[in-house]
């Protein structure tokens, strides 16, 4: 039950997140959505870590915690109309 | 020294990652961390401070952490009065404050507070100023909104890095 | 223990809750990018730290604080490039705001444009 | 000013360590956790794909240059073709033919380790330099203008 | 059979940008559209109800495990087709990135220089 | 774990750890001396060679990858169709290298052209020996995505804008393949040929079975050319380098779309009417718009690539059929195009070299300056337009008489309408190209350098023989061929070994 | 679980339309990246985890190549009468494709229950054979080893082509 309570909360802030994908209005709104979204699913990785645990979900947190960032700094730095090597 | 300390850290974290004490896995870490060093030896730790080993430091980042704790909660809570307030009340805009830290580090740590305490975000830093997005601009005076958003951890984070 | 560690979770994901509202009611990309990376760190912080709690400190807690410390360096890095890139790709800000000085400052020549 | 801004450039020195070790992480626990030589290869090109983001092109190519890049990437691959002939040697193509070990440890499961280190050199190096290649690439040559030679 | 025809139809509007859209870019999103779906398609193949992961923790029940956990191999075919579809994209971008250079446009009605 | 009175041939491993070894070492040999990529390559191709003639007339073997048994591990098949194929691929890419060695020293990094092109051939030797659909599907992608590389290899606006358009319809029918792939595994729960074909062979066809068999048709179909999805061959094939060319239309259509197709519908499926009808409607129409296509072309590379259409019809149409004659035709109407298309592509490899052009109107009077290369172009020519002494005559003369037999009137007439086009459009290109009064930019054009020339010689002395020696190639190499589709049973129970 | 299983699927079908449809590039790769991620949640969701994180770093790489692949901001093309033929031909597909697979999923075994004919081997018998706990591993560097030389094989032949095509000067 307290699970079912936790990934349906998780589930409606993703869900709320996604909204802000589909309905943009710029591009830089919907990488907010994406960075969030990540941050989201670290969290979710973790409950379900310890729902189930295992300790090789914490290792797709990390993967998450760190990329997420990535992708967000790749776009940042296209949305400042430059090229990936300057 | 700057190799050193990128070490340590690396096979600190890598210890902590595979939480064992297996030989096996202490040898792949110590070889792992070798790699890592010496992909990154230039970069984990650009100048170091004077007395990197000064237990002061420690002590400093120590209360920092609590401080920093409390303001992030009292962010938090801020937002979440501003979401849910029916009307929205925010009143935005971008204002410079002064910061006395010099150090890139420190500058940088002090700008990622920023962001993520009380209505503020760092849009960007360019020499001792840096830029702040506010969500409620509360006063229009420089020197008064320097006190507000900076001076919580500019003291804390002098100790600490520099 | 376990009991502290629930709580922490339970709050952290209110926090994620929130956050998430804020992306959805506020105006525009700043605002959003305000509320949005503050709660949801914490919340995700939080939810995090509540791990060790919940299960003792072995190989899924010490993960789970390692991933906070990424997230409390990455994630407030990342929303200041996005707030950076998309001010400088011509975002403007929500008409209710008062006052732009780093628009003044760009205009003004005291920021670099390319830089 | 090459890179991005301060904030971004310090928190990928910081970070750019960590990727790289995590990297290690998840090609070496390959067979024990979920990841394995491909993703443990895609994170190390992210990691230094990091690096040229904050701070441009020429620090990630002094770490890792373009020639020795090429090099590394067919060494991996052919570290990985090596064990299988080795194993057609001792009889089949791709057999597993190291001791097995004990399950859970470091140190088991034959070739796999082998095989994930050798993976993950390959398309680590091989995605940095499709990477490098596709961000350096520009086209500012006009019509008239040759490009320079090379082989 | 409801997830598969999810898959299905993120299938076809891969196809259908893949056909229909003149843009190079939005080929190049069909083309990875379609990858997704097909991998989507693998993984929901091997799935089982209430499934566990195909990895073994310590302590675990060999008998059991097998008796639980979903299906593995389609995953190791879909780790292949992730990394093959990559490997597409990247290339395709490479294309991409040289037709824009010699054309300066990225509408495919003004590159048909070849008659089909 | 060894099966007595299963034939194990320990050498079939090779023939894809030979040239995926040789693609891996030549981008690091080439920093040593920059002539070694082109030793290798030659040497690499050479021994793929020698190593597929043993293989023939051995009889059918098998290899366990890794030594697990098949319906657990991937195993590798030689029989006779792949035997045939084996040989196709490294004859025509043999020929490719020596003819690289002076024709690519146009281009740039040819270290990294031999690296594509050894990974191209790997490809295609893995699709022929593989008895596993998925494995089938990834070698599939080695051989295409490579090919794709290769096509666009000259960087200039018409080739990347060509391999382009190849690539997306090649990345189209990957995605068809693999999704078959998915649906097959889903209903049977295998992957391993032999293994899906017992079970379908017990179970009876079912919608699913139908879905996949559909799927299948569409992406093979796409990589072969078949009529409605024939749009990116005759961009994609002149657009690539000469050697590129040969290989693409000589064997890569056949290897990954022609062999696959078989492949999968006789020996998986199990062939049955409605599939061999598709057949026949498909090959009956690739014959009659490629061939109309190409008798208006005055390009000349274009020409052949739309000749490669039609004549991959002839291939479908025999295959189709479904008589032991018909597949006899079919089968050697396959080992004939592949040397005389490659020769013809090579051909009009060494005019552009020395000529300088495509155009069959600027072109005329080559045979008084470059013997060689007109005599082999003569020669394919003939041979692709069926006069009798060559090759291509006998196993067109197969198709004709395997459709008259089984009273498929229509099919004969139109095979015999296309021959007779097809002998136009090349008394076209002699007419244009060969003889007649040299045209301007042909005035101070020299032979071939050597190496081109034995290349040349090579493929058209193939030509030649192969309608002469069919007596001895029918028992090598085609009758084990045609028997492999005939009996599908045969196969079962090589691999599994019951 | 099924409940939010099927909500992201059909979040992600909404994404990759609005990733086809939407006029902003910038914006279509973004759709596209966050139809990526969510796939990265589902094969979580459907006990995957060892794709989950190749999906998730796959899914960053790719981002970045589509970015780089932005070279314009807009979708300036203008679509003729002769591309309503195109969506007219690929409609009809799409209706009868849906059909026949719609028929197809029917006679597969429904969803959650695989048949497992060669896996329930590999589950049974792959720790005592290979000491791999990861059996995804086992399968993709053991009984399937050959395939995953070939995953190898691909990504070094299409990097080499990418970078052979992005070469300066294709002839001399």
């Amino acid at each position: 039950m307290m699970w079912w309570i936790f990934f349906s909360v998780l589930a409606l802030s993703g869900l709320l997140c996604l909204y802000r994908v589909g309905a943009g209005p710029t591009p830089p709104d919907r990488t907010v959505a994406i960075d969030i979204f990540g941050t989201l699913v670290v969290g979710f990785c973790a409950l379900l870590g310890i729902m189930e645990g295992r300790d090789f979900f914490l290792n797709i947190a990390i993967a998450w915690a760190l990329l997420s960032f990535l992708g967000t700094v790749a776009l940042a730095k296209y949305l400042e109309g430059r090229g990936f090597d300057e | 020294m700057k190799v050193f300390v990128t070490y340590l850290a690396a096979f600190v974290v890598w210890l902590l990652l595979t939480w064992s004490l297996d030989p096996q896995e202490v040898l792949a870490g110590l070889a792992v961390s070798a790699l890592a060093t010496y992909l990154t030896r230039d970069l984990l730790v650009e100048l170091p401070p004077s007395k990197p080993f000064h237990p002061k430091r420690y002590l400093w980042f120590l209360y920092y952490i609590p401080v920093f704790f409390w303001h992030m909660l009292r962010a938090n809570l801020d937002v979440a009065y501003r979401v849910l307030h029916p009307e929205v009340p925010i009143r935005p805009g971008i204002v410079k404050v002064r910061t006395n830290l010099k150090r890139d580090i420190s500058k940088t740590m002090l700008a990622n507070s920023i962001t993520l305490t009380p209505g503020t975000l760092t849009v960007d830093v360019v020499g001792d100023f840096l830029y702040v997005h506010w969500i409620n601009v509360r006063t229009d005076d420089p020197e008064e909104q320097t006190r507000i958003i900076v001076r919580r951890f500019e003291r804390i984070l002098k100790e600490v890095f520099e | 223990m376990s009991e502290i560690g629930i709580a922490l979770i339970s709050v952290g994901l209110a926090f994620d809750l929130f956050g998430c509202i804020g992306l959805v009611r506020l105006p525009d990309i700043y605002n959003r990018l305000q509320a949005a990376t503050k709660c949801v760190t914490l919340g995700t912080c939080m939810i995090l730290i509540g791990v060790p709690f919940y299960t003792g400190l072995n190989a899924i807690g010490v993960k789970a604080l390692i991933c906070a410390v990424f997230i409390l360096l990455t994630s407030p890095t990342g929303a200041h490039a996005l707030a950076r890139g998309s001010h400088r790709s011509g975002v403007p800000l929500w008409e209710g705001s008062v006052g732009d000085k780093y628009k003044e400052d760009k205009e003004g020549g005291v920021v670099e444009e390319g830089a | 000013m090459k890179g991005m801004s301060l904030i971004v450039r310090t928190i990928a020195r910081v970070v750019t360590t960590f990727i790289i070790l995590y990297s290690a992480y998840i090609v070496v626990y390959g067979h024990i956790t979920p990841g394995g030589g491909f993703p443990g290869g895609v994170i190390l090109a992210l990691g230094i794909m990091l690096l040229m983001l904050a701070f441009g092109k020429d620090l990630p190519l002094r770490k890792l240059p373009e020639g020795r890049a090429s090099v590394l990437d067919c060494l991996g691959a052919l570290g990985f073709w090596a064990i299988a002939l080795l194993g057609f040697t001792a009889g089949y193509f791709f057999l597993n033919f190291l001791g097995k070990g004990e399950p859970f440890r470091l140190v088991s499961a034959g070739t796999m380790p082998l095989s994930n280190i050798f993976i993950g050199i390959k398309v680590g190096v091989s995605l940095f330099a499709v990477l490098t290649a596709l961000s350096v690439y520009r086209r500012f040559y006009p019509p008239g203008e040759e490009p320079p030679e090379e082989d | 059979m409801i997830p598969y025809l999810f898959a299905t139809a993120m299938l076809l509007i891969g196809l259908y940008a893949i056909v229909a859209r003149r843009n190079l870019i939005k080929i190049v999103i069909g083309v990875a559209i379609t990858e997704y779906a097909v991998n989507l398609f693998l993984i929901l193949l091997g799935y089982r109800a209430g499934g566990i992961p195909p990895i073994l923790s310590k302590g675990m029940d060999l008998n059991k495990f097998a008796a639980n956990s979903v299906d593995p191999l389609p995953q190791a075919l879909t780790v292949t087709s992730i990394v093959i579809g990559l490997g597409v994209i990247a290339l395709l971008v490479a294309l991409v990135l040289r037709l824009y250079e010699k054309y300066g446009t990225l509408d495919e009605s003004e590159i048909k220089r070849l008659k089909g | 774990m060894m099966n007595e009175g299963l034939h194990m041939n320990q050498a079939l491993p090779l023939f894809v750890a030979i040239p995926l070894g040789a693609a891996f070492l030549i981008p690091i040999l080439v920093r040593v001396w920059r002539r070694l990529p082109d030793i290798v390559g030659n040497l690499s191709t050479l021994s793929l060679l020698v190593m597929s003639l043993t293989l023939v007339g051995k009889g059918p073997s098998t290899y366990y990858m890794g030594g697990w048994r098949p319906p657990l591990g991937i195993n590798l098949v030689a029989d006779g169709l792949s035997v045939l194929l084996l040989v196709v691929v490294s004859l025509v890419a043999f020929c490719a290298t020596l003819f690289s060695i002076p024709y690519m020293e146009r281009y740039t990094s040819k270290s990294r052209y031999y690296s594509l092109f050894m990974l191209m051939v790997a490809g295609m030797n893995g699709v022929v020996l593989t008895g596993d659909m998925f494995n089938l599907y990834v070698f599939l992608e080695i051989a295409s995505i490579a090919s794709y590389a290769l096509v666009a290899f000259g960087t200039e606006a018409e080739e990347l804008e060509a391999s382009f358009k190849y690539m997306i319809m090649g990345c189209v029918a990957s995605t068809f393949v693999l999704f078959g792939v998915g649906v097959l595994y889903g209903k049977t729960g295998t992957l391993n040929m032999a293994h899906l074909a017992k079970i379908i062979d017990e179970n009876g066809m079912s919608p699913a079975i139908w879905f996949a068999a559909a799927l299948f048709l569409m992406g093979f179909g796409l990589k072969a050319a078949m009529v409605p999805f024939h749009a990116w061959l005759p961009d994609a094939h002149p657009s690539a380098p000469a050697p590129i060319s040969a290989m693409l239309s000589g064997v890569l259509i056949k290897s990954l779309g022609i062999y696959s197709l078989a492949r999968v519908s006789y020996i998986v499926f199990g062939m049955s009417k409605p599939i061999s009808t598709i057949f026949m409607v498909l090959g009956g129409l690739s014959m009659i718009v490629g061939v109309l296509l190409a008798v208006g072309q005055w390009d000349m590379k274009r020409l052949f690539a739309y000749h490669s259409i039609s004549q991959m019809g002839y291939v479908m149409l025999g295959l189709g059929l479904g008589t032991p004659l018909g597949i006899l035709g079919g089968v050697f109407h396959l080992l004939n195009h592949s040397a005389f298309k490659s020769c013809l592509f090579l051909c009009s490899g060494a005019i552009e070299h020395e000529v300088g052009t495509r155009e069959l109107k600027k072109m005329g009077g080559l045979w008084r300056r470059m013997p060689v290369t007109s005599t082999s172009c003569v020669i394919s020519s003939l041979s692709i337009s069926g006069v009798p002494p060559f090759n291509g005559f006998w196993s067109k003369l197969i198709i004709i008489v395997a459709a008259i037999q089984a009273r498929h009137y229509v099919a004969a007439t139109i095979a015999v309408v296309v021959a007779f086009l097809t002998l136009t459009s090349f008394t076209k290109v002699m007419r244009y190209a060969i003889f007649g009064s040299p045209a301007a930019e042909s005035q101070k054009v020299k032979e071939a350098p050597a190496l081109m020339g034995v290349a040349l010689i090579l493929l058209a002395l193939c030509c030649t023989s192969f309608g002469l020696l069919y007596p001895v190639l029918k028992p090598l190499l085609l009758g084990p061929a045609t028997d492999v589709l005939l009996r599908a049973g045969d196969y079962i129970s090589l691999v599994l070994g019951g | 679980m099924e409940v939010l299983l099927y909500a992201l699927l059909g979040f992600m079908v909404v994404g990759c339309i609005i990733a086809v449809e939407i006029k902003d590039l910038l914006s279509a790769v973004v759709s596209v990246g966050i139809v990526g991620i969510c796939l990265s949640v589902v094969f979580l969701f459907l006990g995957a985890p060892d794709i989950a994180i190749v999906q998730v770093v796959v899914e960053t790489l790719c981002l970045i190549i589509l970015l780089r692949a932005t070279v314009q901001r807009d979708d300036t093309t203008i679509y003729k009468y002769i591309e309503s033929f195109a969506v007219a031909t690929i409609l009809i597909f799409s209706g009868v494709f849906m059909v026949l697979a719609y028929r197809a999923f029917k006679d597969l075994p429904s969803f959650g229950h695989p048949l497992m004919t060669v896996s329930q081997e590999y589950l049974r018998e792959g720790l005592a054979k290979t000491k791999a706990v990861n059996f995804v591993t086992s399968v993709l560097l053991d009984f399937r080893a050959y395939d995953t030389l070939g995953e190898a094989t691909v990504l070094f032949v299409s990097i080499l082509g990418a970078i052979a095509v992005l070469r300066r000067r294709g002839r001399r």
